[in-house]
């Protein structure tokens, strides 16, 4: 079994910001089978389809999922009480590929910083680059440190940390490093791209709403590109973490 | 125990539970949470002539009880499917249903052609997918058309023949019945209704197609109304779909008219739905002392 | 603040909501909650020439986020509603709507002329009522008798006249033209989606009808997905209806091309619904910077 | 105002028999209003349609509602808990119409007996003929004999009191009351109609599936006769309590 749909029970549902929202949830069966840069599908009670949650950290029992509020699912989600059972498909898709003793840079724009905390924490001595529209929405600073990462913070207006976008100081610590993980906004996930072209590998986490999260039903197919070949791939099987050079941004 | 099997057009299914078109692919991804032997038969995921991108994304918006699609018939195209898939799913111990699509008589009849020299149980078409500007949809809501197409692959068709029926028509017993005349083997209804979201924050069409269909619980009651409509107006046997989420539902919309069931939106909801529902359904016939789950067929008794 | 007035074929409304026939009455059990004066306006219940008992029960079944009736147009005949609620209804500080219903040309017209002598705001010509079987229900789904029965009203009609169609029909755009040039001032839409249930412990159908008109927020994406073909089809305006429930659904069905709304089904779950959207709606304006309601009707802008 | 919506706090959440639920639900200006014999609509959660429920008791501030769990909307209705808030729409309907000074008899079957206790409540000396179907679904003896009420108990199956109808109780107790009132199966009702006719006063009170609640769309009408003359009446409205000899029970 790589997943399946299980009850999770959820252990702690906590505000880290206005809208945002920490989960830990546990299941014995399913917890263990998690990897970094993969999410999972959260049914939520009198919605048709489920929604996809990046695994933000992960123990052999339980699983962490940090999201924003946008529409009404996740605003059931966050009234979801401590000791209720959530019922969740995982853990989903292909994650980030980390291989051993190089040195990572993880990117992370607003509500796509969280997957990169159980990604950088399998990785030695990383860099993490956090950027957020400004002090308010900034979370899991607290989380990184504790993890050990070389740590920094950009805010598109500058009420907190470096007044400026995470590509700024991507671009001066780009000759330290042999790859980048970037989970965020198209709009970044491009730039981060541009600046690692040629120089260092990137991997960038993609969204797509979906139906099945499994593969089947192709409603998050993307358009990539493999050792030349166009494909149309599902973003919820084949990703949601590609190479960058097999995306096409648009744009 | 209550006998489930069912038996469309001689082909006999261990029970009336079918994953529907599209919304189960070629099997394989489901099949990594149960054996597809569970299901009483699987109908592919709408195949073309010729490999199909399908739409741009978003192809998929939520609505209260349901969710619109345009995936617009992405597919690898029928040799492919014959190819690579076929004989994976077959070898599942399950009914397969081939669904195909096309934008001209020819690409059906290719296909059907095609298909009946392979070991696929049934053939459906598809004429009603209201996402494909080109063809598909006028076949399906015209008499005439859908006739037309019928007849044609029922000439060069060796496979029972099932046409499923667009809903978005303004009687749909005129469809059946001309389906019915041209050859037909049996009926499978409903497709998606077609329907709109428009993304409040953008003044966008949430699918990228503007147009989707509509599927999931909120179709429910005009599926049931248009398979007991149906079930009154031909002989032929109907695969009945459209919104069934619970065992409750299916026993509904075996008491409209269908034979068997095909199972598609909840999935997403509950990859496991279907085996749910057949065991909900089981209980329900021996509770009420039934025999056979065809017992159930039609027997709506309309005031 | 935003003007939240619209004007439909020269009658002004101080709001787009409107209480939705059938749901509402005439308005008296509804004025006992809050003053009529709250809303745009009234559509009256569906009025016939004579006085109707309606349907047996029951009338009404439930579905996910919807409902199914087959009232069956019970009133008091029009003479009735001139003489006892007209002039009440009136003096609500409302706009009043009559909504008509009938089996032939004659009844229409003579309704019609009746109420071209009061002091009736508008006429809503109900041609899609899906429940009367002898008559109603065909001129709404042909393109043809949807055209005399407007054109025939029109002529004795001295009132502005809003012809509403069902959504009942393979392509709505084509009664909408058909309407449009037999006269119609403005287009209401839509009607109710003809479904069924049925009760599986007696397989009988819950309704007594058997079938019933579908309503509420199952049907919401369906109306959208109409109003924005038919107001790309006529230069008519449009009142939107169709399981508005919510002042997002209010938003996006006059991005669709709605002037005006519709509100039925959601009073049955909340009666001060209407209110509630249209304080919403007027929020929505005022944060993004809108000076009229008028600016958003078909703003949507399709890929 | 007569009626209206509004939020009701729910203080008790108490379960009779086996899928009977009684709630007490406050709300200390429409509580007030209530009359033996009214009912209140209930909003629940993720149903379109409110559910009508007849009050069972009043007091200045509460209501006392006593459902059988039947389909989805009951069922969730039984799994709200305590201190949650549910909508009513209430007091609805025209219920009861009791005279000083007459002697009463209450006739209740199954789920039809909670509308009596607070009806009985209203009358000196009442007579409370409740039947079951069997001993497992009896409720509120306790209650209806607190009040003081001279109580009997017959079930279908003999299980519990007296094993028969409440009719041929009624029957017996006929010389010594002026009247009746009934709430039950219409089986049941035409059954005590036919006992009272011509005979004592009896009013009945009925069910028929509803919309608005209010009177305004007419999806309850039920066809009644006054002075002999046939209407279209609203059950929700006009009713839920009639005059038996205004009623066609059919059959
Ligand atoms: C692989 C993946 C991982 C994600 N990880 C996270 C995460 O860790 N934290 C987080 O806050 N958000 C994450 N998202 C985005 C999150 O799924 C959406 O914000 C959420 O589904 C919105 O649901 P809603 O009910 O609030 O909004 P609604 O607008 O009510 O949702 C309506 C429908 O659209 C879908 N939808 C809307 N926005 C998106 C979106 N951006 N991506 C995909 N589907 C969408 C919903 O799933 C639902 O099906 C992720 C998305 C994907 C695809
Ligand atoms: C005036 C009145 C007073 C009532 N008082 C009580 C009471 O005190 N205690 C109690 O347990 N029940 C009472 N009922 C019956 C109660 O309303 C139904 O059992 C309940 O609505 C069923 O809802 P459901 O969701 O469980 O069933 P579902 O079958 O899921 O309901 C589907 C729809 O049908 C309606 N419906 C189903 N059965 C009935 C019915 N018998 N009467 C009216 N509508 C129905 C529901 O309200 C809903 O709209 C009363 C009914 C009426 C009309
Ligand atoms: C994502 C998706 C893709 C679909 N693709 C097809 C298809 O390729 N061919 C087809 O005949 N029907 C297709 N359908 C329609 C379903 O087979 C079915 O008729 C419809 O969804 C109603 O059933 P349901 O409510 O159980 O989903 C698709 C439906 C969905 C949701
Ligand atoms: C109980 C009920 C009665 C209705 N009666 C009428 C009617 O008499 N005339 C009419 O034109 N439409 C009638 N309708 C249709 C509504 O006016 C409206 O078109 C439809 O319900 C869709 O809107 P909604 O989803 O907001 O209810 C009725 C609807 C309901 C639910
Ligand atoms: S969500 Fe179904 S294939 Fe990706
Ligand atoms: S429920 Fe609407 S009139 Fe009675």
């Amino acid at each position: 079994m790589n997943y399946d749909t299980q009850p999770f029970r959820l252990l702690e549902n906590k505000k880290l910001a206005d809208g945002i929202y920490s989960w830990t949830v546990e299941n014995k069966t399913l917890a263990p089978l998690a990897k970094c840069g993969q999410f999972v599908n959260v049914k939520v009670p009198s919605r048709t389809l489920r929604r996809p949650i990046s695994i933000c950290d992960a123990t052999d029992s339980t699983l962490r999922l940090v999201f924003q509020v946008k529409g009404e699912g996740t605003r059931l989600m966050s009234e979801l009480k401590e000791g209720e059972q959530v019922e969740l498909l995982a853990p989903l898709g292909h994650g980030f590929e980390l291989e051993k003793g190089k040195r990572y840079c993880f990117v992370g724009g607003g509500i796509g910083v969280p997957p990169l905390l159980f990604a950088s924490k399998q990785t030695e001595n990383p860099i993490v680059i956090t950027g957020f529209r400004n002090k308010e929405l900034v979370i899991l600073q607290e989380d990184f440190r504790e993890s050990g990462a070389q740590l920094y913070l950009t805010t598109d207006d500058g009420s907190a940390g470096y007044h400026g976008f995470v590509t700024d100081i991507l671009r001066e610590k780009l000759g330290g490093i042999d790859a980048v993980c970037a989970c965020g906004p198209m709009p970044m996930l491009r730039a981060v791209a541009d600046v690692c072209r040629g120089r260092v590998s990137c991997q960038v986490s993609l969204e797509e709403r979906m139906g099945c999260g499994i593969g089947a039903c192709l409603v998050c197919s993307c358009k990539t590109k493999e050792n030349n070949e166009i494909h149309m791939t599902q973003v919820c099987r084949r990703g949601p973490v590609y190479n960058a050079e097999e995306v096409f941004f648009g744009g | 125990m209550a006998d489930l099997s069912v038996n469309i057009c001689g082909v006999e299914f261990k029970n009336p539970l079918i994953a529907a078109s599209g919304t189960f692919g070629f099997g394989r991804e489901f099949s990594e949470l149960y054996p597809l032997s569970e299901l009483g038969g699987v109908s592919s995921k709408g195949i073309t002539l010729e490999p199909r991108d399908g739409n741009p994304t978003p192809r998929i918006a939520e609505c209260e009880s349901g969710i619109l699609n345009a995936v617009g018939l992405q597919n690898p195209g029928v040799d492919h499917f014959i190819e690579h898939d076929l004989d994976w799913l077959k070898a599942q111990d399950t009914v397969v249903i081939a669904n195909i699509a096309g934008s001209t008589v020819d690409d059906y009849r290719a296909m059907a052609e095609k298909l009946s020299d392979t070991s696929v149980d049934m053939l459906e078409l598809n004429i009603s997918c209201p996402n494909v500007k080109c063809g598909g949809v006028q076949f399906g809501t015209q008499p005439d058309s859908a006739a037309l197409i019928t007849g044609e692959v029922r000439k060069c068709c060796k496979k029972p023949l099932i046409v499923k029926l667009s809903p978005n028509v303004t009687d749909i017993t005129e469809i059946a019945r001309a389906v019915e005349s041209a050859g037909a083997d049996a009926i499978s209804m409903i497709n998606t209704l077609t329907g709109m979201r428009i993304d409040i924050d953008t003044a966008r069409p949430i699918i990228r197609n503007n147009t989707g269909g509509m599927s999931g619980a909120a179709v429910f009651p005009v599926a049931v109304r248009m398979v007991w409509q149906v079930a009154n107006a031909v002989a032929l046997p109907i695969i009945g779909m459209g919104g069934i989420s619970k065992w409750q539902d299916a026993v509904e919309m075996l008491m409209a008219g269908a034979s068997a069931l095909q199972i598609g939106t909840v999935l997403f909801n509950d990859p496991y739905a279907p085996i749910k529902i057949r065991r909900g359904l089981e209980k329900y016939l021996d509770d009420k002392g039934y025999d056979s789950v065809k017992e159930l067929t039609g027997i709506v008794k309309p005031w």
